[in-house]
C-alpha cells in the first residue's frame, strides 16, 4: 500500500525548509543528467564512427578539444554556484539559526537501543532533572523522582506529537550508541551521539503522521527502531498533552496479577 | 645467462638520480608511515585531553626522575648506534660490534626501567581502564616499548647470525646497520616528543 | 520414576497457587516439612506510571486496560507478589538436574512468568507468542550471557547444556531490547527449595528435609532479607517477611557516579 | 662511502659527541622547566614543544644524516610533513564538537 | 593461471639456463618472484571476491522476501546467523553486511588491483627484473593471507564475526561481539598494505629501465605510484585507531566511550563493560574516515590505470592528454587527504566545517572529470578493436560517470541531510566499485592473461560474460538510487517496518534477482579463467600489438623477466605514428630501424 504519501521520486515534503533541499536535489540531478547525456552522445558517436574498418587508420593528431575544457570549467562554476548560493545558506539556516525557545515547542528525545524516548516539559514548562541512576523499566529516561518539576513531565516511547506551523526544537541525546534521528517527510536527519546533546529544529507546514527512522546502524534490532511523529493542530496537541499527563497512583487488584 | 639475471639494481650503490640506495629510501618511507601512526596517536591524545573536563598533570602522577633517566638511556643508545655505523665506515668491525652490543644493552635497560614503572602502577591499582589518562599513558608508552623491542631484535640479528655478511659484503652490511640506525633514531625521536607531552605537561 | 515427575508438574501447573519447585524432583534427600508464609510491605505504596506500549502498536492492541510494572505491584492489603523466597544455605544434598525445560512465554509483550526459579543446568524454552519481534537479552554476572532475537510469532528457542544457566546465581535479569518495559528474573539454584509469592503474597516450600537453614527473600523493588530457621520432620513453619522501607536495591549496581565529570569519574570500581 | 682520511673521521666523531651532550643538556632543561611549575599551561606546552623540536631536529640532522641527503628523501618527508599537519589539525577541526560535548553531558 | 601452468613452462625455460632449481615449495608457495606473488594475490583475492559476493546474495534473499526461510543455505548456517525457522536473523544480516563490506574492500578488490595486477605488471612495465625488496613482497602476501584467514575464521568463533558495519563505529563496535578478531585481522591487512606500498614506491622510483623518465611511464604505473603513496600515508591512522579500539575492547579503556553510558539498562562501568568514560565516539569516525576516503581512491585509481592501458591499446591511438591525466591523479591523491569529513556532515558539525569539507569535495570531483573526459576523448579519431577487455573498459566509462555524479548530492551538506545513510549512498559507491573497479579488473584479466599464461582467453565466453554482467549491474544498483531518494535507511534488516520501505519493496525484489542473475553470469568467466590456462589459443609475446615494456618480455616471463636488458626510447603509447609501416611503435624499439 502506498503508505505515508511516498511516490517514485522524493517523499512528501511537509516542512517549511523542505522545498530548499528538494530544489537543490533537483538542480543537482539536472546537472548530472545534462553531463551524462553530453558525455553519452560523444561516447556513442565515437563508438559508431571510429570502428576499425579496412583501410581506416587511427590518426594520431591530437585534437584541440576546446569544448571539453570549457565543459569542465562550466561544471566547476555550476558546482560552485550550487554550493555557495544554495547549499550553504540552507545548511546555515537549518543547523545554526535557531528560533527563540520562547515561541517554539521544546522536546527532548533520548535515543536508546531500539526505541526513541520522548520527553515533554509538561504543564509547568520545565524539564525534570534526569540522572542515569533512576533508569528503570517504567522510567526509561531516569527522571529524578524527588524533583518537583519532573512529576508532571510526559514520557512517550516511539511517539512524538508536534504542533503545526510552529517551530519545534528537538534536543537529541543517546543513552548507549550512535543513532540517527531521521524523518524523511520533514527533511530532518541528525546523528545522535552519546555523551552529547545536539539540538535541531524544524517547522511542520501540514498535518499528518509520519515515520521516524533510525538511519545509523545501532545494533541487531536497528531496523525495529521506528517511531511515529504526529503533526497536530494546536488544540489537538494540547488535548493530547493533557491525556498523556500522569494521573494519580492507580489501584492494583488481584486480577492484575498473572503468574 | 639472461643479461639482467635477477640481481636487483641499486641494492648497494646509490641510484644516480635519486642518490639513495633502495634500503635507505624504503626505510625513510617506512618512517613516514610511522610518523603518521604516532601522529594519529598524538592528535587523539590532544583531542581527548582538550575534550575532557579535568586531566591530571603528568608529573604529579608519574615517576618523572625515573623517566628522565630512561630518556638519557635512550639518547645514549642513539649515540652508540651512530658510533657503531661510524666504526663500520672505518672497517673496524670489532669496535662496531661492541657499540651494537652497547646499544642492545641500553635498550634492555630502557625496557627494564619501563617494566619497573608499569609494575609500580599496577601495584597502586592504576590500570589502563582506571581512566583516560592511564589508558593513553599505557597505550602510547606501550606501543613505543614494542617498537624498542623490535629494534632490539633487529640489532641482535646484526650482532648474531647477520654478522656473517660483514665478511661476504661489508658495504651492504654497513648499509643495513645504517637503516637499522635510522629506525632507532626515529624510535628515540618519538620518545623525545612522548616524554614531555605525557610526563611533564 | 519418570511419570511421577510428569504428574507433579501437571498438578502444579493446574493449581494457580505460587509456583514451588520442591515437589518436582528427587535425587537428593527430600523431607516432609513445609515452610510457608506471606510477603508484606509496610512502607508507603510506590508511585508508578502505566507502561506506555506506544513503541509497538502490536503490543498495545493486545491489552484492553493499562498494564503496570510488575515490580511495583502492591495488593490493597499490602501484600506483594513476585517475591522470590529460597533456602540460601544449609542445604546439604546434591540434586540432579531436571530435563523438563523451564518455559518462558512472551505473551502480550510481557514475560510469563515474571519471576521464576530453576535448577542450575535445567534447559530453558523461550517461546514468542506475540505477532511482533522480541529480542531476549539475559544479563547474568556469573553465567554466560545470551542475546538473540525472535522476529516472528511461534518461534521457540530451546537453550540446553552450556547455553542455559549452569551456575547458581540468585536473580539473573532477562530483558527485551525491543520493548524496554519487559523484564523477567531467574533464580538459579543448585537445589529445588524455592518459591515465588503469588496472590495475597502467599508462598510455600514443601518436602524440606529437617535441619537448620537460612531462609532468604528477594524482590526487584524492595531488596533482600534473611532469617535463620529450624525445621523438623513433618512440621510446618510459618514466616512472614515484611519490608519496612523502600530499599534502594535495584538490579543496577547503584553508587555515587558523579556523571559527566570527565575522565576521572569517582566511580568506585565494583 | 668510507672516509678519505682520519682527520675527517675525527671531525664526524666529535660532531656526534657534541650532539649527544646537547641532547642531554636539553633533557635536563625540559625537566627543570616542568618542575618549576611557574609557567602557565600554554607557555609550558610551547616551551616543551620547542625544546623537543630542537632535540628532534638535532637527532634527525646529525644522527640520521638528513643534512647530507638528496631530494628524494626530502620530497617524501615534506609530503609526509604536510599530511602530518593535516592529521594534527584533527583536534582543531573538531573543536566545534568538543565544545558541544563538554557543555552538554549526559541525557 | 594456476601454479600448475608455470610448471609446464619452466621445463624448457629457453635462455634462462641459469634457473637455479628451487624445490617446489620455494618456487611456487613461498616464492619471492613478483610474478608468482602476483598470481597468488590474484587467485586468493578472487576467492574472497566470490565469498563476499555470496554473503551479499544471502542478504538479498532476506531483502526480497523478508522473513522467508533461506532455501538451501538456511540449513548450513548456525544459530547465530539464522532464526529457529531457518530465516536470516537480524544478527545474521548485520554480520553479513559488515563482512561483505570488509571482505570486498580490504580482502578482494584492493589486493586484486594493487597486490595482483600491481605486483605482476609494474616491474614488467618499468623494465625491472623484480620488485625492489622481493622478500618484503612475499611477507606482504603472507600477512594479507593470514589477515584474510583470521577474518574468515571469525565466522566460526564464539562471538561470531563482526556485526557493526565495515566502518565499526565506536560505541556499538566496542560493546557488540566479534569485533576483536576483526581488529586483529585489520592490523594484519594494514601491515600487508604498508609493506606493499613501500615496495611499490621504491621499485617505481629506483628500478626504472634506462631512458624511462617519469613522464614516459605508462599511466597504469602512475596510478599504482599514487595509490602506493595513499596506502603508505593513510593506513597508519587507521592502525592507530584500531589499536585504540583494541585497547577499548580488551583493556577496558574508554577512548571512544563517553561518560555516563547506559547499555541494556546498566550504567557503565560494569564487569562486562568496565569503561569509565571520557572518550569521544567522533574520534573514531575522524580517524576511520581519514583512512577510508583515501582508501576509496585506492579502489578507483588502479582501475583508471587499467582502463587507460586497455583504451590506448585498442583504439590504436595515444591517450588524449596523458600529462593532464597524470597531474589530475596526483592532485586527486593529495586532495583525498583533506575531504574525509564529508562522510560526517550529520554528526553535528558546524557550518564553517561543513563548508570547508563541501568545498574540498567539490574540488576533488574536478580531477575525476578530467580523467574521464580525457579517456572519452581518446576514443575520438580511433580505430577501435572490440575485444572483451575493451568492452569492459568502455563499459567502465559511463558506469564510473554515474558513480561519480551521484556523489555530488552527497557532497553538499544540504542535500546530504535527506540522502545521508540511505540507499542512495549504497547506489553511489556501488556504481563506482562494482561496474567501475570490478569491470576494470575483468578488463585487466582479459588483457594480461596472455602475458601470464601464454594463452588467450576465449572471446566468445568473454562476451557471454560481459553483456549479462553489464545489464545486471544496472538492474541491481539503479533501483537503489530511487530507494535512497525515497528516504529508505541503509542496513535495515526488514524494510517493511517503514512506510518508505513498503513503498519501494518492489525495487528490492528487482535488485535481488539482478544480483542472482549476475552470479550466474560470472560462471562463463570462471570457466574461461581456468579452461584457457590449459586449452586457450597459444599466442606470441605481444598478441595485442601493444607498445609498453611488459610485451617485450616472453610470455610467461622467466625469473628475471627480460632476456636482454631493455631501454626506452619514446612515450608509452605511440600508436599509428604517421609514416611508419606498423600501427604501433614499442617503447623499447631503438629509433634507427
Amino acid at each position: 500500500m502506498m503508505a505515508g504519501g511516498y511516490s517514485l521520486w522524493l517523499p512528501v515534503d511537509v516542512s517549511k525548509h523542505g522545498f530548499e533541499i528538494d530544489r537543490l536535489i533537483y538542480a543537482l540531478h539536472i546537472l548530472m543528467a545534462v553531463l551524462f547525456v553530453g558525455w553519452g552522445i560523444v561516447f556513442a558517436y565515437c563508438l559508431v564512427r571510429f570502428r576499425q574498418r579496412p583501410g581506416h587508420r587511427a590518426d594520431a593528431v591530437v585534437i584541440k578539444a576546446k569544448a571539453s575544457k570549457y565543459a569542465e570549467i562550466g561544471v566547476a562554476v555550476f558546482e560552485a554556484v550550487l554550493l555557495l548560493a544554495f547549499a550553504v545558506p540552507v545548511l546555515a539556516r537549518v543547523k545554526n539559526q535557531f528560533p527563540s525557545e520562547a515561541e517554539s515547542e521544546v522536546v527532548r528525545v533520548v535515543a536508546e537501543q531500539f526505541a526513541w524516548n520522548g520527553h515533554y516539559a509538561g504543564a509547568d514548562g520545565v524539564f525534570g532533572r534526569t540522572d542515569p541512576k533512576f533508569i528503570a523499566p517504567d522510567n526509561l529516561i531516569g527522571l529524578d523522582p524527588n524533583d518537583p518539576h519532573g512529576t508532571d513531565d510526559i514520557i512517550t516511547v516511539n511517539e512524538l506529537h508536534v504542533p503545526v506551523n510552529k517551530p519545534v526544537i528537538v534536543r537529541l541525546s543517546s543513552k548507549d550508541v550512535i543513532h540517527s534521528f531521521a524523518v524523511p517527510a520533514l527533511r530532518v536527519k541528525q546523528d545522535v551521539i552519546p555523551g552529547m546533546t545536539i539540538p535541531i529544529w524544524f517547522e511542520a507546514a501540514r498535518l499528518g503522521e509520519f515515520d521516524i527512522q533510525c538511519a545509523q546502524l545501532c545494533g541487531n534490532n536497528h531496523f525495529k527502531m521506528r517511531g511515529r511523529i504526529h503533526i497536530d493542530t494546536d488544540a489537538a496537541f494540547a488535548e493530547w498533552k493533557k491525556s498523556k499527563a500522569p494521573g494519580e497512583a492507580p489501584k492494583v487488584s488481584e486480577e492484575d496479577f498473572q503468574l | 645467462m639472461s643479461a639482467t639475471a635477477e640481481v636487483i639494481p641499486h641494492t648497494v650503490e646509490p641510484h644516480p638520480v635519486t642518490g639513495v640506495y633502495n634500503g635507505k629510501f624504503g626505510m625513510w618511507l617506512f618512517l613516514a608511515s610511522e610518523i603518521m601512526l604516532f601522529g594519529a596517536l598524538f592528535s587523539s591524545y590532544v583531542l581527548l585531553r582538550v575534550g575532557s573536563a579535568e586531566w591530571p598533570h603528568g608529573y604529579s602522577v608519574l615517576n618523572v626522575p625515573l623517566a628522565t633517566v630512561n630518556t638519557m638511556v635512550l639518547i645514549t643508545s642513539s649515540v652508540t648506534v651512530v658510533m657503531a655505523w661510524y666504526c663500520l665506515q672505518l672497517n673496524d668491525f670489532g669496535k662496531a660490534r661492541l657499540y651494537l652490543l652497547a646499544t642492545i644493552g641500553l635498550a634492555l635497560v630502557f625496557m627494564v626501567i619501563k617494566y619497573i614503572e608499569y609494575s609500580s602502577k599496577f601495584e597502586h591499582h592504576h590500570y589502563p581502564r582506571t581512566n583516560l589518562f592511564y589508558g593513553l599513558y599505557f597505550t602510547l608508552t606501550g606501543l613505543h616499548g614494542l617498537h624498542v623491542l623490535g629494534g632490539i631484535l633487529v640489532f641482535l640479528y646484526f650482532v648474531g647470525p647477520g654478522a656473517g655478511m660483514w665478511k661476504t659484503d661489508p658495504h651492504r652490511y654497513t648499509n643495513r646497520v645504517e637503516c637499522a640506525g635510522l629506525y632507532w633514531h626515529f624510535v628515540d625521536l618519538v620518545w623525545i616528543f612522548l616524554f614531555p607531552s605525557i610526563y611533564l605537561l | 520414576m519418570v511419570n511421577v515427575k510428569r504428574v507433579a508438574v501437571l498438578c502444579l501447573a493446574a493449581v494457580g497457587v505460587a509456583v514451588s519447585g520442591s515437589d518436582v524432583l528427587a535425587g537428593g534427600p527430600m523431607g516432609t516439612a513445609t515452610i510457608k508464609g506471606k510477603a508484606m510491605l509496610s512502607a508507603a505504596k510506590p508511585s508508578m506510571r502505566a507502561i506506555d506500549m506506544g513503541a509497538d502498536k502490536a503490543c498495545a492492541a493486545m491489552h484492553s486496560k493499562p498494564q503496570y510494572p510488575q515490580g511495583k505491584m502492591v495488593f490493597p492489603d499490602g501484600s506483594i507478589p513476585y517475591a522470590f523466597i529460597y533456602l540460601k544455605d544449609g542445604v546439604t544434598g546434591k540434586y540432579d538436574t531436571p530435563s523438563t525445560p523451564v518455559e518462558i512465554d512472551q505473551q502480550g509483550c510481557m514475560y510469563r512468568p515474571h519471576v521464576f526459579g530453576m535448577i542450575a543446568g535445567q534447559p530453558l524454552l523461550i517461546k514468542n507468542n506475540d505477532d511482533t519481534a522480541h529480542n531476549i537479552h539475559a544479563l547474568p554476572k556469573k553465567n554466560a550471557q545470551f542475546n538473540f532475537s525472535q522476529p516472528k510469532k511461534g518461534l521457540e528457542n530451546k537453550l540446553e547444556g552450556s547455553k542455559t544457566f549452569t551456575r547458581p546465581e540468585v536473580m539473573v535479569k532477562i530483558k527485551c531490547d525491543v520493548h524496554p518495559w519487559m523484564s523477567a528474573y531467574a533464580g538459579v539454584l543448585s537445589h529445588p527449595f524455592f518459591a515465588v509469592s503469588g496472590k495475597g503474597g502467599e508462598w510455600e516450600i514443601k518436602n524440606v528435609p529437617a535441619g537448620k537453614y537460612t531462609l532468604a527473600i528477594w524482590h526487584e523493588e524492595w531488596g533482600t532479607m534473611e532469617v535463620p530457621i529450624e525445621v523438623a520432620d513433618g512440621a510446618t513453619v510459618e514466616h512472614t517477611f515484611t519490608y519496612s522501607k523502600a530499599a534502594a536495591q535495584r538490579d543496577v549496581n547503584v553508587r555515587e557516579v558523579t556523571v559527566g565529570s570527565g575522565p576521572i569519574a569517582r566511580a568506585s570500581n565494583p | 662511502m668510507s672516509f678519505a682520511h682520519p682527520d675527517e673521521a675525527r671531525k664526524h666523531r666529535n660532531a656526534y659527541l657534541k650532539v649527544f651532550a646537547a641532547l642531554a643538556v636539553l633533557t635536563v632543561v625540559t625537566v627543570a622547566v616542568a618542575e618549576m611549575k611557574f609557567l602557565s599551561m600554554p607557555m609550558a606546552i610551547a616551551v616543551a614543544m620547542v625544546v623537543a623540536g630542537t632535540k628532534a631536529s638535532l637527532v634527525a640532522a646529525y644522527f640520521m644524516h638528513l643534512i647530507s641527503e638528496r631530494k628524494a628523501i626530502y620530497a617524501t618527508l615534506i609530503l609526509c610533513g604536510v599530511l602530518f599537519v593535516a592529521l594534527l589539525l584533527l583536534p582543531v577541526v573538531t573543536q566545534g564538537e568538543v565544545d558541544a560535548w563538554r557543555r552538554t553531558h549526559v541525557p | 593461471m594456476s601454479a600448475a601452468t608455470h610448471g609446464s613452462h619452466a621445463g624448457h625455460d629457453h635462455g634462462a639456463a641459469h634457473g637455479h632449481d628451487l624445490p617446489f615449495w620455494r618456487k611456487y608457495v613461498f616464492s619471492v618472484d613478483h610474478k608468482v606473488i602476483g598470481v597468488q594475490y590474484t587467485i586468493t583475492a578472487l576467492v574472497f571476491l566470490l565469498f563476499g559476493f555470496s554473503l551479499m546474495m544471502i542478504m538479498r534473499y532476506q531483502l526480497a522476501y523478508p522473513g522467508r526461510p533461506l532455501p538451501i543455505v538456511g540449513s548450513w548456517l548456525g544459530p547465530g546467523l539464522v532464526n529457529a525457522d531457518r530465516s536470516l536473523s537480524p544478527d545474521g544480516y548485520n554480520v553479513f553486511g559488515a563482512m561483505h563490506g570488509t571482505i570486498m574492500v580490504f580482502l578482494a578488490v584492493v589486493p586484486l588491483v594493487v597486490g595482483g595486477f600491481g605486483n605482476y605488471v609494474v616491474p614488467l612495465q618499468i623494465g625491472a627484473p623484480d620488485m625492489a625488496f622481493p622478500r618484503l613482497n612475499a611477507a606482504s602476501y603472507w600477512s594479507y593471507l593470514s589477515g584474510g584467514l583470521v577474518m574468515f575464521a571469525s565466522f566460526f568463533m564464539k562471538g561470531g564475526a563482526a556485526q557493526s558495519g565495515w566502518t565499526s563505529y565506536a560505541p556499538l563496535a566496542v560493546i557488540s561481539p566479534g569485533q576483536t578478531v576483526w581488529l586483529l585481522g585489520m592490523v594484519l591487512l594494514i601491515t600487508s598494505s604498508l609493506l606493499g606500498s613501500v615496495n611499490f614506491i621504491v621499485t617505481i622510483v629506483q628500478l626504472r629501465a634506462p631512458g624511462l623518465s617519469f613522464f614516459r611511464l605508462p599511466f597504469f604505473v602512475w596510478a599504482q605510484f599514487v595509490t602506493a603513496f595513499l596506502l603508505l600515508l593513510a593506513f597508519p591512522p587507521l592502525e592507530a585507531a584500531a589499536i585504540l579500539q583494541l585497547m577499548d575492547r580488551i583493556a577496558g579503556t574508554s577512548f571512544f566511550m563517553p561518560t555516563g553510558l547506559v547499555v541494556s539498562g546498566q550504567i557503565l562501568p560494569t564487569e562486562a563493560l568496565p569503561h569509565t568514560g571520557g572518550g569521544s565516539p567522533l574520534l573514531w569516525q575522524h580517524l576511520f574516515w581519514f583512512l577510508a576516503h583515501p582508501e576509496v581512491y585506492v579502489l578507483i585509481l588502479p582501475a583508471m590505470g587499467i582502463v587507460a592501458e586497455v583504451v590506448a591499446n585498442n583504439t590504436r591511438k595515444p591517450l588524449w592528454g596523458y600529462r593532464s591525466m597524470v597531474y589530475a591523479i596526483i592532485f586527486l591523491g593529495f586532495m583525498s587527504f583533506i575531504v574525509w569529513a564529508h562522510h560526517m556532515f550529520m554528526t553535528g558539525m558546524g557550518t564553517k566545517l561543513s563548508l570547508f569539507f563541501a568545498t574540498t569535495t567539490m574540488i576533488i570531483s574536478i580531477p575525476s572529470v578530467v580523467v574521464l573526459t580525457a579517456l572519452i576523448l581518446s576514443l575520438w579519431g580511433a580505430a577501435m578493436r572490440f575485444n572483451s577487455q575493451f568492452l569492459f573498459a568502455l563499459a567502465f566509462l559511463p558506469m564510473f560517470a554515474i558513480g561519480g555524479l551521484t556523489g555530488l548530492p552527497l557532497g553538499l551538506p544540504a542535500s546530504d541531510i535527506h540522502l545521508h545513510d540511505t540507499y542512495y549512498v549504497i547506489g553511489h559507491f556501488h556504481y563506482v566499485v562494482a561496474p567501475g573497479t570490478i569491470f576494470a579488473i575483468f578488463a585487466g584479466v582479459y588483457h594480461w592473461y596472455p602475458k601470464v599464461t601464454g594463452r588467450k582467453m576465449s572471446e566468445l565466453l568473454g562476451r557471454v560474460h560481459f553483456w549479462p554482467s553489464l545489464i545486471c549491474m544496472n538492474v541491481i544498483f539503479l533501483p537503489m538510487l530511487f530507494q535512497g531518494l525515497q528516504g529508505l535507511s541503509r542496513r535495515t534488516y526488514d524494510p517493511l517496518v517503514y512506510d518508505a520501505g513498503q513503498a519501494v519493496q518492489g525495487w528490492h525484489f528487482v535488485s535481488s534477482w539482478g544480483a542472482w542473475i549476475l552470479a550466474i553470469a560470472q560462471i562463463p568467466f570462471i570457466i574461461n579463467f581456468f579452461w584457457s590456462a590449459v586449452a586457450g589459443k597459444k599466442v606470441s609475446d605481444n598478441p595485442w600489438d601493444a607498445t609498453t615494456l611488459e610485451w617485450a618480455a616472453p610470455s610467461p616471463p622467466p625469473h628475471g623477466n627480460f632476456l636482454k636488458s631493455v631501454s626506452v626510447y619514446r612515450d608509452p603509447y605511440v600508436y599509428s605514428p604517421p609514416g611508419r609501416p606498423s600501427d604501433f611503435w614499442p617503447q623499447n624499439q631503438p629509433p634507427e630501424d
